[in-house]
């Protein structure tokens, strides 16, 4: 147990009690290729026996799945970008919220001139495996616990659905399923990776937009496409959950995006919720003496 | 691509990280579109148009690549005095006859050639018997010496006859009928010629989509014209890729179960033209015609040995006799139209749906609510096997289970995994896949059923003296007892050298005298070296980037057709970066990435001899050795129903006026002129109004064509759980429609409904001055299956592409109406009502013939 | 406590997200949770104030909050397994001691506080029995059990406000420095209740004032300045219930103050204070859960603590 | 009786420590988060791809891209289909409908028997498999003797039947739609299409 074990950059496996560890695994999935085939949602269901998750037409352009859940552990999210000015001017003025939807009923945005230009973001994706997982730390039973290859897995023959994972994931990526109690996310394949496999989702995705390997390795290759891409003119390629010092100590399964992250529904600036829990238990600790203060004081005054 | 072939799409990404240019041609803004540089919406139906218009960039500006078109084109080629162009005849060629509107193509031929030219009567058979798809292997007959004009000044000569057909596709043109502004227009030309030439190339990537259109070949002749034009044919990252649909599409045309042709691409017997066997041998390989047809004796004669055996001797012209003979169309749409005129009895549906799969669903059903029997082999329950009860015909009364005459056997099928065998590809590669698991219950592959089948009708005929069953008495019949074997079949498509009993290795041997055999003729060398090519799996990571060692490619494992062009006259690769096979004068032979497109060691200064034929009658330079004269063809003399051409005509159903010509659609296009197979009006008709808009309608990544594979399943059934219409916005607007809400769309034939998807992929388009809409459907839906809808097909009616006979159901006109559809009965009404406000009421019929100065001669079929 | 009527309205600054999607995934508890953090809380309370009778000899305060204290332990139990997807492997919670979880750690507190005043109110039964070893030993041994489930009442009592603090939910992290008094005074102020019924000496009245005291300036501080993430307990269902369990308070200890000669009042005012203690238990928990549901309690506070991390 | 209480000491050890608090307090993992808390079942996890008794290469069956499959079978069922890394076409890549080609095979929706509609009925019968193949055959021969031409107007051969009609073979081996083809060539029936045509 190191000096960053609730906190900052840290080799997790190693920190978490593995003797001379494999290197960490993980995923980089580079959005800029995905072309929103879900064939990662398929792969990944195929291999896990996952239970589909009922038939619904969303709405959401192509996504019918709607996230990620206990019943689906890649998801593919679809995000159509008009870029007709009058579009983004309209919004402005209107004050609403851009909820990524084609708006049909906004004024003025019926336009003559066939759009000038357009974006369809399609990104593809997947618990993030953080350096410090919320859900681990705080699962009560042991069942969420940090692999050897530094992965996070939830052990099915643990877990009692207690729900706290589900609340603690600052990502809300980990889900109860309905009639089976448990919590379920991705393992990133744990048995398949154990063998020298690749996860099923790397190994279907036919543009290789999720790929995966040794995290260093995938942190170099991420940092050369997005110098790759920003010199091709694709100014808004970033890199998302790569940065060892964001508030999850960086992701075991990190992006390339080419918008904000709320865009795709990620948030901006996630912070494992174990940073503050020291200062929590001494909050804690102050209003305990005060509450047994109150005791003492009230019953130690006059006798009454 | 990425949507209907998203693994091959890796490709595309793979080119694009290495810099190349990716643009999108497509009405509507796909996942393809998503990751290419350039989308550009077009009209659905106006592409001729758009590529005419870069043919006019390309000639208008000389960026062609000269010494490759000089060299392997017929750009210098003296076309026919009487010949006459659409500029003249206001949208016809020379050699029009409106009583069978067909050509007398002879006016076409090369100048001193036109007795070679096919005169009505052939052209009409040729429509009838799709004779376009024997030119999938092999190029239309033609005279050897032909007159040229190499410097191309002759204005009778190929390239000037170009330039004057598309002078007036001009940027402004393509705006005009596809909507494209000309910035954009002449962005994806810049792009084009700039990337092609001695150095670069272009690869241009259809899906075969392209074949639905009335027009459909002529689509993929403009495409082979530019890449021509611009030295792309035979070259690394160049040619012409057609994504085709099915696992072994490509299979079932070179080994066809289809009506017009035999294995290998030879045509099947015509009652008239056909009637002896010579004159059938003579019409495949047309004596005195140079080019590898010429042996074509040899591959007939190969195969009538390996269907009949011993019984095929040269004296009973090899069992010639016992085929049967075409007399015209007979394809799946007259067949669904003779079904519900009653002359059909039986129908065997192997692994296709076409109550969902087939243009107007409402014919197909009822017509198979007519016969007296009915088969359908499928691993899941499809809507052809419950038309007669859970069809939509049901819900409107026109059909009832009580009294729908039809006996209706479902027989379980393996799948891919239960079963061993071959699925051809869509780059014609062979692969072999090995049976995992036996079939569940009664569940048995095709080869089973047909095996035995076969068996049993041997045996009912076992002991019959009617002379039309020699045929199936005489037939060699041996597989093995209960699971017939596969590799046994795939060596008897490849043939026998009968005298020795050894599998051939090329089609090269194979002899007209009776010696050998060969089930299919380009599929010689399978077994080359008595090895099943087919299941060869070496890693492509241990070949080269051919990797000609996986599976095996016909004809003879090539996996670049006319390769011949990636080298210049003289042998040498057009530019190093881009050598792919060349000449080797040290070895004195042709070597290269891949098996060489020619003759192993003919040099490429090889000139014919004066009156040589055949094989001995290809010059070195003559890339494209299967064309009767060596030549790619910017300009088709003979081969083609429809025009030498490409010319731009208004779909079969349009709401645009044709601005080129008189004649508003193609003028040979088929046509089904009855009552139960209506066409929306299209000018210069009244009430196109009635259908204001046009739709198209394609695939999703996640479904596969009918349903039958994917709507079973539930992991591909929550990806995209309900039939749905996308409109653009502005569409939306106008007719009132609800995201999310749901919609019906009419046409003459049917009213279907749909869930709503408003988005920005669908844009509206300026043609002719004012606003076109467009919207898509995909086509999955059915009754049948974890999710159910109406099937887009309904929608769409019969209205046949002339060379192959495949239907326009990549664009039409139709209505849509916020709300779901009547039911009952009251559907029926609610179409008729919109068919008598359109005008198509009995006795109407759709003029064919438009031009101004024809006077209104409706051509007969 | 903050006037009511309409709060400034945060300006509708233009956000993005995923169809209006959540980003973070509000905890799949029911009400049983609710309940837990009250009955906890009342355990908790009652124990302290058991062991205040024990201590000043007022029998009937000690048998009251060790009786109470049983029951609350007993309905905690039973709401912490029944909200469990797998309730069968509730014993899985003692598989490890994890520092990094406050449910593990709650869990050996709780276990731990259970068993004493377990033990503590079964030695109340000593008279009935006939005299012998057992009533002899039991009261002593009733004594150390009330004094030790007394001092691991403050933990009880406040864990589960590091428990809530402790996820990604909005609105319950914000609240991490204010929310363990709020559970500490809640807690003392329903022991107080119990007492109120029971024995309505001067003390519970003292323990009820400063319960509510505790409870008020956690509540009125997580109402107010927490910015955007104060919005979920100021409006809608979870303002509701927290208001009223504001009313509740202050009825209860007017009540307890005024009323000192009246039995009644003193009950009155101890059930008031108990239920107050519930619903604003129930407020907490609802205000997390819409600060979960709504992205724009992520986005908005994320992005502004990013701009002021890039100044 | 020593015997029997060493096992149940020994069981006790050994129990204790498998306790992860045990494991937490003596081993290298004292916050409970990684080794001390794996369960047995996960430390022995494995691939089923790695204890299938064979693996055939296969071809995917959906469109014309044709890429590599590999099937790994054990005890004669199909436990995971997916993509074959040696393929030059797809190198290991597949699909949506690619990689559900384990429900295709596997799914309890799949027809595993012969079905029968008669004339009017209402709805389906079970038939048995050998029975079906004779009425099919004996309705083969009936309709292609009712619906014979030997000779057109002019005498000239036909040869033919346009009283039977089949359809497919896009998604059929070559090898099947070389024997349907051949069988029904040689009764004369040439009314044969398929996917190409549409």
């Amino acid at each position: 147990m190191g000096s960053n074990s609730l906190y900052g950059p840290l080799d997790p496996a190693p920190d978490a009690g593995y003797v001379d560890a494999p290197p960490r695994m993980g995923f980089f999935t580079d959005t800029s290729v995905c072309i929103g085939c879900k064939a990662c949602e398929v792969a990944c269901k195929e291999w896990n026996a996952i239970p589909d998750d009922g038939f619904n037409l969303l709405g959401q352009s192509y996504d019918n799945t709607g996230g990620l859940s206990a019943n689906t552990w890649r998801h593919v999210a679809f995000i159509e970008q008009p870029v007709v000015p009058s579009l983004t001017d309209a919004l402005a003025a209107a004050g609403t919220q851009f909820l990524g939807m084609p708006l049909s009923d906004l004024p003025g945005r019926v336009t003559e001139a066939p759009r000038t230009d357009f974006r369809w973001l399609m990104m593809s994706n997947v618990c993030k495996h953080c350096t410090h997982a919320g859900c681990l730390d705080v699962c009560p039973t042991g069942s969420l616990f940090r692999t050897e290859f530094g992965t996070v897995v939830v052990q099915e023959d643990i877990c009692n659905g207690c729900g706290y994972c589900i609340a603690a994931c600052p990502y809300g990526v980990i889900d109860r399923r309905e009639d089976d109690g448990r919590a379920w996310k991705c393992t990133l394949c744990y048995d398949r990776i154990g063998d020298g496999l690749t996860p099923a989702c790397a190994q279907a995705c036919p543009t290789q937009s999720i790929q995966f390997g040794e995290l260093d390795e995938l942190r170099t290759r991420a940092a050369e496409r997005v110098d790759a891409l920003h010199e091709a003119g694709v100014e808004s390629a970033r890199l998302y959950g790569h940065s060892e010092d964001d508030g999850v100590g960086g992701d075991g399964a990190f992006f390339l995006l080419l918008d904000e992250p709320e865009v795709y529904g990620l948030p901006p600036d996630p912070i494992v919720t174990t940073r503050d829990l020291p200062d929590m238990w001494k909050r804690a600790g102050i209003a305990a003496l005060a509450m047994a203060a109150s005791v003492a004081v009230s019953f130690l005054g006059r006798r009454g | 691509m990425a949507e209907a072939h998203p693994v091959g799409f890796q490709w595309v990404v793979e080119a694009k990280n290495r810099g190349a240019k990716v643009i999108h041609v497509d009405p509507r803004f796909s996942r393809t579109s998503a990751l290419a540089h350039t989308h550009v919406p077009v009209r659905a139906g106006a592409d001729i148009a758009f590529l005419g218009g870069i043919v006019n960039y390309i000639l208008e500006n000389e960026k062609d690549f000269r010494e490759y078109v000089l060299a392997y084109t017929n750009a210098s080629m003296i076309v026919s005095e009487d010949f006459q162009d659409t500029e003249d005849l206001d949208g016809l060629f020379s050699g029009f006859d409106p009583s069978t509107n067909t050509y007398d193509q002879s006016s076409w031929m090369y100048a001193g050639h036109e007795k070679h030219g096919q005169e009505h009567g052939e052209s009409h058979v040729q429509r009838e018997t799709a004779a376009g798809q024997q030119h999938e292997s092999h190029g239309a007959p033609l005279p050897g010496d032909v007159p040229r004009d190499p410097t191309l000044q002759d204005p009778r000569c190929v390239y000037q006859i170009l330039r004057r057909h598309y002078r007036r596709y001009t940027p402004e043109v393509v705006e005009r009928l596809c909507g494209v502004p000309q910035a954009a227009f002449l962005e994806v030309c810049e792009a084009w010629t700039a990337n092609s030439g001695r150095e670069r190339t272009t690869a241009l990537v259809y899906s075969v989509g392209w074949t639905q259109h009335s027009v459909g070949v002529q689509y993929i002749r403009t495409g082979a014209i530019i890449q021509l034009l611009l030295g792309n044919m035979g070259r690394p990252g160049g040619g012409v890729l057609a994504l085709r649909g099915h696992a072994s599409i490509q299979g079932s045309t070179d080994i066809p179960t289809l009506f017009n042709l035999l294995p290998g691409y030879l045509p099947m017997p015509h009652h008239e033209q056909h009637e002896t066997f010579q004159q059938w041998i003579d019409a495949i390989r047309h004596p005195g015609q140079k080019g590898f047809w010429a042996n074509a004796e040899a591959y007939a004669v190969s195969l009538l040995k390996a269907y009949f055996g011993d019984a095929a001797t040269a004296e009973n012209d090899w069992g010639y006799g016992w085929l049967p003979r075409l007399t015209g169309d007979h394809g799946t749409y007259r067949q669904a139209l003779d079904m519900i005129d009653g002359k059909i009895k039986g129908y065997f549906l192997l692994g296709q749906n076409p109550a969902v799969g087939s243009a107007h669903g409402r014919a197909q059903r009822l017509g198979m609510a007519n016969l007296d029997w009915l088969v359908v082999r499928d691993l899941y329950m499809i809507e052809s096997a419950t038309f007669w009860k859970n069809g939509p015909e049901v819900a409107t009364g026109e059909i009832t289970p009580e009294t729908c005459r039809t006996e209706v056997f479902l027989f379980p099928a393996a799948s891919h995994a239960e079963k061993e065998g071959t699925f051809t590809q869509t780059q014609r590669i062979l692969q072999w896949r090995e049976q995992a698991v036996e079939p569940p219950g009664d569940a048995h592959s095709e080869l089973w059923f047909f095996y035995h089948l076969g068996k049993r009708i041997r045996a009912r005929l076992a002991a019959s003296t009617l002379p039309r069953d020699k045929g199936i008495q005489n037939l060699t019949w041996e597989y093995g007892d209960d699971e017939p074997s596969s590799e046994k079949v795939l060596q008897e498509i490849n043939g026998y050298d009968l005298s020795t009993g050894d599998l051939l290795s090329t089609f090269n041997q194979m002899k007209p005298d009776g010696t050998t055999s060969g089930g299919c003729w380009i599929y010689t060398g399978v077994f080359a070296d008595g090895v099943n090519q087919a299941a060869r799996r070496k890693p492509g990571r241990e070949q080269s980037w051919v990797a000609p060692e996986w599976g095996w490619a016909w004809p003879a494992n090539r996996r670049t057709l006319y390769n011949r062009a990636s080298a210049d006259p003289d042998g040498n690769p057009w530019s190093s970066r881009k050598a792919y096979v060349w000449w080797d004068p040290a070895a004195g032979e042709w070597t290269g990435h891949d098996v060489p497109d020619f003759e192993k060691t003919k040099p490429p200064s090889y000139r014919p001899p004066e009156g040589a034929t055949g094989v001995e009658a290809i010059s070195g330079d003559d890339a494209f050795i299967m064309q009767g004269d060596g030549k790619g063809w910017l300009f088709a003399p003979a081969g083609l129903i429809d025009g030498p051409m490409p010319t731009h005509y208004e779909p079969a159903e349009s709401m645009v006026r044709n601005p080129l010509y008189g004649q508003q659609a193609n003028p040979t296009r088929k046509v089904y002129d009855r009552s139960d197979n209506p066409t929306n009006p299209s000018p210069p008709e009244q009430h196109t109004e009635v259908f204001p808009y046009v739709f198209s309608t394609s695939r999703l990544t996640e479904h596969h064509t009918a349903g039958g594979m994917s709507r079973q399943l539930a992991y591909l059934s929550e990806l995209q759980p309900e039939m749905f219409v996308e409109v653009s916005p502005a569409l939306a607007a106008e007719r009132g429609l609800d995201h999310l809400g749901w919609a019906h769309i009419v046409t003459a034939r049917a009213a279907i409904e749909a869930r709503v998807l408003v988005t920005e992929r669908l844009t509206p388009l300026r043609i002719e001055g004012r606003i076109v809409h467009q919207l898509w459907l995909p086509y999955h839906w059915g009754s049948e299956g974890l999710v159910t809808g109406d099937s887009a097909n309904d929608l769409i009616g019969i209205t046949l592409d002339p060379n192959v006979l495949i239907q326009e159901s990549k664009v039409g006109t139709c209505d849509i109406q916020p709300g779901r559809r009547p039911v009952g009965p009251a559907l029926l009404s609610f179409v008729e009502d919109y068919r008598r406000r359109a005008g198509l009421v009995p006795g109407h019929h759709t003029p064919i013939v438009t031009t101004h100065s024809a006077e209104d001669a409706d051509g007969e079929q | 406590m903050s006037k009511r009527g309409d709060r400034p309205m945060v300006p509708r600054a233009e956000f993005k997200s995923y169809y209006g999607r959540p980003i973070v995934r509000p905890a799949p508890w029911t009400h049983d949770i609710a309940s837990y953090l009250f009955t906890g809380g009342l355990a908790a309370g009652s124990a302290l104030l058991a062991a205040g009778g024990q201590l000043t000899r007022r029998p009937r305060l000690r048998r009251a909050g060790r009786v109470a204290s049983l029951g609350a332990v007993a309905a905690s139990g039973y709401f912490l397994v029944a909200d469990l997807g797998r309730p069968a492997r509730f014993h899985h919670m003692l598989r490890v001691a994890k520092p990094t979880s406050p449910m593990s750690m709650g869990t050996w507190i709780f276990s731990a506080f259970s068993a004493a005043a377990g033990a503590a109110a079964i030695t109340e039964a000593a008279p009935l029995l006939p005299p012998g070893f057992f009533r002899r030993v039991l009261p002593p041994v009733g004594a150390a059990a009330g004094l030790g489930a007394a001092v691991v009442a403050p933990a009880l009592a406040t864990y589960t406000a590091v428990l809530l603090a402790d996820t990604a939910t909005p609105s319950w992290h914000a609240a991490y420095p204010e929310l363990p008094f709020v559970f500490a005074g809640s807690a003392l102020a329903s022991g107080a209740g119990v007492g109120l019924i029971a024995d309505p000496a001067p003390p519970v009245r003292r323990m009820a004032v400063l319960g509510a005291a505790l409870e008020l300036y956690g509540a009125h501080r997580i109402e107010t300045t927490k910015g955007i993430l104060s919005e979920p307990f100021t409006s809608g269902h979870a303002g509701t219930l927290l208001r009223a369990g504001r009313l509740l308070t202050a009825a209860g200890i007017a009540g307890a103050l005024l009323g000192r000669r009246s039995r009644v009042v003193s009950a009155l005012s101890g059930l008031s204070l108990l239920a107050a203690s519930a619903i604003t238990r129930f407020g907490i928990f609802e205000g997390g859960m819409v600060s979960a549901r709504d992205p724009k309690y992520t986005v908005i506070p994320q992005r502004e603590r990013l701009a002021q991390r890039n100044e | 009786m020593p015997g029997r209480t060493k096992v149940i000491l020994v069981g006790v050890r050994t129990w204790i420590e498998g306790w992860p608090v045990y494991r937490q307090l003596t081993g290298t993992d004292p916050l409970g988060r990684g080794a001390a808390a794996q369960s047995p079942r996960s430390k022995a996890l494995t691939a089923r791809t790695e204890t299938a008794d064979r693996v055939a290469k296969s071809v995917c069956p959906y469109c014309a891209v044709g890429c590599g499959q590999r099937i790994f079978v054990k005890d004669e069922k199909v436990v995971q289909i997916e993509g074959d890394p040696d393929s030059p076409i797809s190198r290991g890549r597949l699909c949506p409908k690619g990689s559900a080609s384990l429900s295709l095979v596997t799914s309890p929706r799949r027809q595993q028997h012969v079905l029968y509609r008669k004339p009017f009925g209402t709805d389906w019968e079970r038939l048995d498999l050998e029975t079906a193949m004779d009425m099919i055959a004996d309705r083969v021969l009936t309709a292609r003797e009712e619906t014979w031409e030997d000779n057109d107007a002019e005498g000239r051969p036909l040869n033919r039947t346009l009283g039977i009609s089949s359809l497919g073979g896009a998604t059929l081996d070559n090898e099947e739609n070389y024997l349907i083809k051949k069988l029904f060539t040689a009764l004369g029936a040439i009314q044969i299409e398929n996917q190409a045509r549409i």
